[in-house]
């Protein structure tokens, strides 16, 4: 089996995947619910870090906690935690960012059982020097709440090596999306995807394995169709490999993304410093931002100009799940920038009571407009 | 015997002039819409034949049926067609098309021919969608925009409204125009509940006419809405079936700040099946290049 | 004494007339135009068919959307208050009531006594009301008792995502297009309208007894995809449709 | 035939004071820059007596302007389709569509005229994208420098606050220096520290007169307290405003002594947890049919105003200024100033965690002697929406009634007038209380 089909197996039954962890390493699983979770501080503990989220399927099991207008996919990782299938979690942990997935996270604590749950108050104020004392404040708290509830004390050895495991995972990630600036590409969007989300769901180990496995078989691997409009995706959280796919058949390939199932989740590395729980709270400092997080636009901007260029992109999907208002933010910004580059952009708003008939057009519609010479 | 208020009048047109025998191509054009179907038949670089109707229940047959009636007297038979387009709704179930474009393109590219080279923005209103479209000086899309999830303020809430005033659809307009004064727009375009909100309106005293220009300048609010999104740039023109309906199209000029609209003839409504034949012509000719 | 409650619906004026703790006569006329109209000729219709004169009628309760322009009542009463009124004469073990009328859904909570302690309803959209399965009925071209008889045949699930009345009919018609069953498709089409129903009454307390009234609550499809998506039994009291006229004439016996 | 009215009533005393107050500050703001005043802009939540350390300066915050212009939809519906013609969309703070929208037509609300030109913006960051982005928008467009404060403590209850503190103490620290350099003037310690000194005072002042409304009758209603509240909301650091507001609690206090009401039908009394949909204030002239008074909302409460809850007695009582709290140090210095008020924010109700916001709401509800609360599912403000069903679930667990309705506090446009009234008066009905007939 390739390592792709292994990522896709993963996804598929993510659930099972988690549950044989559990059983295979007698350790303890813990969700999380925003990128600004420190996984190597789970894991240092022992733990399985395991990102939530949703099945793009109609619920009707929120909206008697979320208002309607909360983004669709704060409701649809509640709605998973509402029906139960997350039901061997031993932990919860989320990251202040937005409002939306906070009102997920508060619903969560209050309505389903969960042994362990823990905040972490992130600082916002990127730019103040504030900021990283501040978040090491915040990861001592959740270290030692950690160490309370599972009984074991988590070592500068422990630290060091979890570090070290995502900092490679990270790196090679990064590799292989070095791969997709190439002309002949090698691999999907969709199929990049996948790495990405399984990335999320797995143990870090097994994952670097796997990563091991793909970046072997990347110089000889080719699409089995034209790559078409070189594509960028922005926005908010994406993990819908069907609506990829579909996106892809209609005659372009996914070269590279900013979002945070794509690369703004692996992008920055820790770089190590004595005190380790300061290091690993400058890197979720000065991390690739989140709107939600950033107010500096401009930061966030020029990042993602650079990797359009970096990555030869021809077009833009800028999307974001309906309702939210950290991406919506910048996404006339972000249009602009496009258009001084002559790149054209189509926004899409998310959310699952869209029927894909309609996205198909738009799609499909920007297409024709994005070929270079129509007919 | 009861009449259909929400049906307007279905229709063929051909060019006497133009004997299609002599042309060297010759393309047809034709958009499956989810209220009307449209077939467009060009001959060179001309207009020669088209047909407007109702979409039925399924789109291959509404495709047959709509170049069926295009074609007819003019002794074209299908296998004379070099190329065909399909666009629309149903695009992707048009049988004898070669290939399937979207009415965003069509739109655009028809507008710019019927309309000229200087039209920048296109608004189309049809049966379920409400488009506002940007464009360059050969019809090519740079921008768009549609509605998603709630058709309030589309053809089709317009026809249950004609059919619950029971007045036809082609003098909607007309009428609500004629009033004393510009009443309150209604406060639910929704299709569905237009209905009853309508009915509360005539009990508390309004008269048809009035009824039609709150709902008219209801439905003109909501598209000026969505083109403030995208922005107008001039030339500006309208598509799609709403077109015709003087009642909505004044009052969105007026809200736009008095602009004009450019007119385009021979029809606004076949703009796509037009777009759609224009793009027929031109993979003919890549085809023999 | 002999009430009368009169509920003037969306779609169809409702009438009951009480007699000393009995229910004498009920009738039921379209809306229309003129709802005032149609109110008092069903008041009439059903005066005559309890074989009462207007008189021997000593108060006049009205509810329902058009409850205002009742000149003819004595007072009126909202529908959710009427619901919940009704339903506990009929069945004092219910606790919540889901009621969908042709455009308007609700969810009520009340206790023994019928006070009402929460409601929840839809807001002004088609979606998740009689109006839905209707124009949906239309999309399939069949007429609403067909599409129920075929839904219940129904074998595979087909999901139909859109929540708004007019893109759901071109999803039937894709779904048409690519031949999937009509039975599917009409089941499809009642678990979309339950299911929003089902999110908008689960934000009050759903508890046993549920009971299920108004105009829809005939709809034996609607039924029982309703009790699939509450995941709780669902009562359907006898005469479903009249159950806010029933709790606007009771009101009136008050 | 009875009679529906059952109190005395009669206007405010102060009432054409407190007017005179509003509008001067508002003037201001087309006039400060003539006077040689600072123009800042900042939000609800800025203590901006701070700003004094500058020299004279005059403040808007976002919220209450926004809030103004949508009260007024003729105003208010140009000002969203400019903001809308930005290709921004409808989902985001109502409050800020409004502002941005006043500012992109060049319209000042209050007393016509330009839109005016800040020197710099600072806000608070308790509105994860709203308040810097709002800034960062319009000091893009106004070519003004920035900044902000990340002050949001109250998401979180775990572990030792201390450095949560420390952060936020330290961002007040490094923009007194960033302000003078944006502005080339040098900071005055001591100003600074007697207009907080007043800032403080007048938050605690509010605060309690809010909480005289406990009585019954009550004293004021939502109304009185809506128009009242900008000069707590603009003008908290200044002495003029303590002597208004010391003139109106002892006149509240007089009305109380003699029962006179706001409502003279007083029966049933609701509060609020939220702004109100400002388009429809009418709301609450309909319900006054009923007998109803609004007595007040927790928000303006804890946002113009400070109060003490005492969540293991049951109470709340006014505030006292941080100096006097046993254990708080004397102010001498910017570091104990900045140092005061982080620690102030942080045990403010303001900053109170959702677990601890719900008893406090329950404490208000019987203080202020309610019967329901009425709650507002807002579509134009996600942060103060986003636990409005628990909060619902809460309180109906400790027996209180709670009716509730959608719509967007800032946007005429997206609120269902009539199916909003629909609403209560079945809610109404419920609760046994029906329109008055006219005496
Ligand atoms: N002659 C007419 N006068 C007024 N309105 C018309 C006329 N013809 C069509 N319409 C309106 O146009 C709508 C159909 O628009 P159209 O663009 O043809 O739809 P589609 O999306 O199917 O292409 C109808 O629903 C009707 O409201
Ligand atoms: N026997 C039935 N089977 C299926 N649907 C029914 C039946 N009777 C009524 N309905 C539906 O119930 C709705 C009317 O419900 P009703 O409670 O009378 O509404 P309203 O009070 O708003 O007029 C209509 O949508 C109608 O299609
Ligand atoms: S940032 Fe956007 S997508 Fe992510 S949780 Fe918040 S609102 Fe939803
Ligand atoms: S309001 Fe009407 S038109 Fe809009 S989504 Fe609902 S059903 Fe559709
Ligand atoms: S959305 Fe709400 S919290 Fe945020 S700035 Fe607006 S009013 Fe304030």
């Amino acid at each position: 089996m390739s390592a792709i089909e292994k990522f896709e197996e993963i996804l598929e039954n993510r659930h099972q995947y988690a549950k044989d962890w559990k059983q295979r390493t007698g350790g303890k699983v813990t969700g999380w619910l925003c990128t600004y979770v420190p996984v190597e501080l789970l894991y240092a503990a022992g733990m399985l870090p395991v990102r939530i989220l949703g099945t793009h399927e109609v619920q009707d099991v929120t909206d008697r906690y979320l208002f309607p207008t909360v983004c669709p996919f704060s409701r649809d990782a509640l709605a998973q935690g509402l029906k139960g299938r997350y039901d061997y979690l031993d932990g919860l942990t989320m990251s202040r960012t937005c409002s939306h997935v906070q009102g997920t996270f508060d619903n969560w604590r209050n309505y389903v059982p969960i042994p362990f749950s823990h905040y972490i108050w992130l600082p916002c104020h990127r730019e103040s020097p504030r900021a990283v004392p501040c978040l090491r404040g915040e990861l001592l708290d959740l270290k030692q709440a950690i160490e309370k509830f599972t009984g074991v004390t988590v070592s500068d050895e422990d630290l060091d090596k979890a570090i070290e495991l995502y900092n490679t995972n990270r790196r090679l990630m990064r590799q292989v999306y070095e791969f997709r600036k190439s002309d002949d590409l090698p691999i999907t969007g969709a199929e990049a995807m996948e790495m990405v989300v399984a990335s999320q769901l797995m143990d870090v180990v097994e994952h670097n394995k796997l990563l091991e496995d793909l970046l072997a078989e990347l110089p000889n691997r080719k699409l089995d169709r034209e790559a078409g409009l070189r594509l960028m995706m922005i926005g908010s959280e994406m993990d819908d490999i069907v609506f990829v796919r579909m996106l892809e058949e209609l005659g372009c390939t996914v070269v590279i993304d900013e979002h945070c199932t794509g690369s703004r989740y692996f992008w920055d590395d820790v770089i190590p410093e004595e005190d380790r729980l300061g290091a690993i709270a400058r890197r979720y400092i000065t991390r690739w931002p989140c709107p939600a997080v950033s107010s500096e636009f401009n930061d966030r901007g020029d990042r993602i100009m650079q990797h359009a260029k970096d990555w030869d992109t021809q077009g833009v999907l800028l999307y974001q799940q309906k309702f939210c208002d950290p991406h919506e933010f910048d996404i006339p910004s972000l249009a602009q920038n496009f258009k001084e580059l002559d790149i054209p952009t189509l926004v899409l708003e998310f959310d699952v009571t869209i029927p894909f008939g309609q996205f198909r057009t738009r799609i499909e519609a920007f297409l024709e407009m994005a070929e270079l010479e129509v007919f | 015997m009861t009449t259909e208020y929400f049906r307007w009048t279905e229709y063929t047109w051909k060019d006497p002039d133009i004997d299609w025998r002599k042309a060297d191509t010759l393309v047809a054009g034709i958009d499956v819409g989810s209220v009307s179907s449209q077939a467009v038949v060009l001959a060179d670089d001309k207009i020669y034949c088209y047909c407007n109707t109702r979409t039925g229940s399924n789109s291959p047959d509404s495709a047959k049926n709509a170049l069926g009636q295009a074609l007819e007297g003019t002794g074209i038979k299908d296998e004379d067609l070099q190329f065909v387009v399909g666009t629309g709704y149903g695009r992707v179930n048009i049988p004898m098309a070669k290939k399937a474009i979207t009415e965003i393109a069509c739109h655009a590219r028809g507008a710019n021919y019927m309309g000229g080279p200087t039209i920048r923005t296109i608004l189309d209103m049809g049966g379920q969608d409400l488009k506002g479209i940007h464009c360059d000086e050969r019809g090519k899309v740079t921008q768009f925009l549609m509605n998603d999830k709630c058709a309030a303020g589309t053809g089709r809430g317009m026809e249950v409204m004609a059919e619950l005033l029971q007045v036809p659809i082609v003098d909607v307009g007309q009428m609500s125009l004629d009033v004393p004064e510009e009443p309150e727009p209604v406060s639910s375009t929704c299709v569905i509940f237009a209905k009853s909100e309508a009915i509360g309106l005539l009990r508390s005293g309004w008269t048809k006419n009035m009824v039609l220009a709150a709902y008219c300048s209801a439905m003109a609010h909501r598209v000026v809405g969505l083109l403030e999104r995208i922005g107008i740039e001039k030339e500006f023109t309208i598509t799609g079936g709403i077109s015709k309906n003087v009642g909505v199209t004044s009052r969105i000029l007026k809200e736009l700040g008095g602009i004009e609209a450019v007119p385009l003839a021979p029809d606004a409504q076949i703009a796509g099946a037009v777009g759609a034949s224009l793009f027929a012509r031109d993979l003919l000719l890549k085809s023999r290049r | 004494m002999i009430t009368a409650g009169v509920d003037m619906g969306a779609q169809s004026v409702k009438v009951v007339i009480l007699g000393d703790g009995k229910v004498l006569a009920r009738s039921l006329v379209p809306t229309g135009f003129e709802p005032l109209e149609a109110a008092k000729t069903a008041l009439d219709e059903a005066i005559k068919s309890a074989g009462v004169s207007r008189d021997d009628v000593k108060r006049v309760v009205a509810t329902g959307a058009g409850r205002k322009s009742a000149t003819f009542a004595d007072s009126s009463l909202t529908e959710v208050t009427a619901d919940a009124k009704g339903v506990n004469w009929l069945q004092p073990s219910v606790r919540t009531i889901v009621d969908i009328g042709a455009e308007e859904a609700r969810g009520i909570s009340c206790d023994a006594q019928g006070k009402v302690l929460d409601f929840a309803k839809n807001d002004k959209c088609a979606a998740g009301s009689g109006a839905f399965v209707e124009s949906m009925a239309r999309a399939l071209e069949i007429k609403v008792p067909e599409m129920i008889e075929l839904s219940l045949k129904s074998t595979k699930d087909a999901p139909i995502n859109a929540t708004c009345a007019v893109f759901a009919e071109s999803e039937v018609v894709s779904l048409i297009h690519s031949k999937v069953e009509k039975a599917d498709i009409a089941h499809a089409v009642h678990d979309a309208i339950a299911s929003r129903v089902a999110s908008m009454v689960r934000r009050i307390p759903v508890e046993n007894d549920v009971a299920l009234i108004g105009g829809v609550a005939n709809n034996a499809a609607i039924v029982d995809v309703m009790k699939k998506h509450l995941e709780v039994d669902v009562v359907i009291p006898e005469n479903p449709q009249f159950v806010s006229a029933l709790g606007a004439a009771l009101s009136a016996a008050a | 035939m009875t009679t529906n009215v059952k109190y005395k009533s009669k206007p405010l005393d102060c009432w054409q004071w407190g007017k005179e107050l509003r509008l001067e500050a508002y003037q201001d703001l087309i006039s400060g820059h003539e006077q040689g005043k600072l123009l800042v802009l900042g939000c609800a939540a800025t203590p901006y007596g701070m700003l004094a350390g500058l020299g004279d300066f005059v403040f808007l915050a976002g919220e209450p302007y926004g809030a103004s212009i949508a009260a007024d939809p003729p105003f208010s519906i140009p000002c969203m389709e400019a903001y809308e013609a930005k290709g921004y969309s409808r989902d985001m703070c109502g409050y800020m569509r409004n502002f941005l929208g006043s500012m992109y037509l060049d319209k000042y609300y209050f007393t016509g005229g330009s839109f005016p030109k800040f020197d710099f913006a600072w806000s608070v960051r308790h509105c994860p994208a709203g308040h810097p982005k709002w800034h960062q928008l319009v000091s893009e467009y106004q070519g003004i420098p920035m900044n902000y404060i990340d002050d949001e403590t109250m998401l979180s209850n775990e572990g030792d606050p201390q450095h949560r503190i420390d952060y936020v103490a330290g961002q007040y620290l490094d923009t007194i220096e960033w302000m003078e350099k944006v502005t080339g003037r040098t900071y005055d310690d001591e100003k600074a520290i007697e207009a907080m000194r007043n800032y403080f005072r007048n938050e605690a002042l509010w605060g309690e007169i809010c909480l005289l409304n406990g009585a019954v009758p009550a004293p004021l209603d939502i109304k009185s307290l809506f128009a009242l509240m900008p000069i707590s909301m603009l003008r908290r650091h200044e002495k003029i405003a303590t002597q208004f507001l010391e003139t109106l609690r002892d006149e509240v206090k007089d009305r109380i002594a003699n029962q006179i009401a706001a409502v003279p039908t007083e029966r049933y009394r609701m509060n609020m947890l939220t702004p109100p949909p400002w388009s429809f204030l009418k709301i609450f002239r309909y319900l006054e049919n009923f007998g109803v008074v609004f007595v007040g909302t927790y928000v303006y409460l804890i946002n113009s105003g400070e109060v003490k809850f005492l969540i293991d007695e049951g109470k709340v009582i006014p505030a006292t200024v941080p100096e006097e709290r046993p254990g708080w140090p004397e102010m001498k210095n910017r570091e104990d100033m900045c140092r005061t008020i982080a620690r102030w924010r942080a045990e403010h109700p303001f900053q109170s965690h959702l677990d601890t916001r719900k008893k406090e709401y329950v404490i208000l509800f019987r203080h202020w002697n309610g019967d329901a609360y009425l709650l507002l599912l807002n579509r134009g403000c996600v942060p103060m929406t986003t636990s409005m069903y628990d909060f619902q679930r809460d309180l109906q667990s400790h027996g209180i009634a709670v009716a509730m309705f959608e719509g967007n506090f800032a946007d005429c446009r997206d609120i269902d007038e009539t199916g909003v009234l629909d609403r209560l008066e079945a809610f109404l009905e419920g609760q046994g209380i029906h329109e008055l007939k006219e005496a």
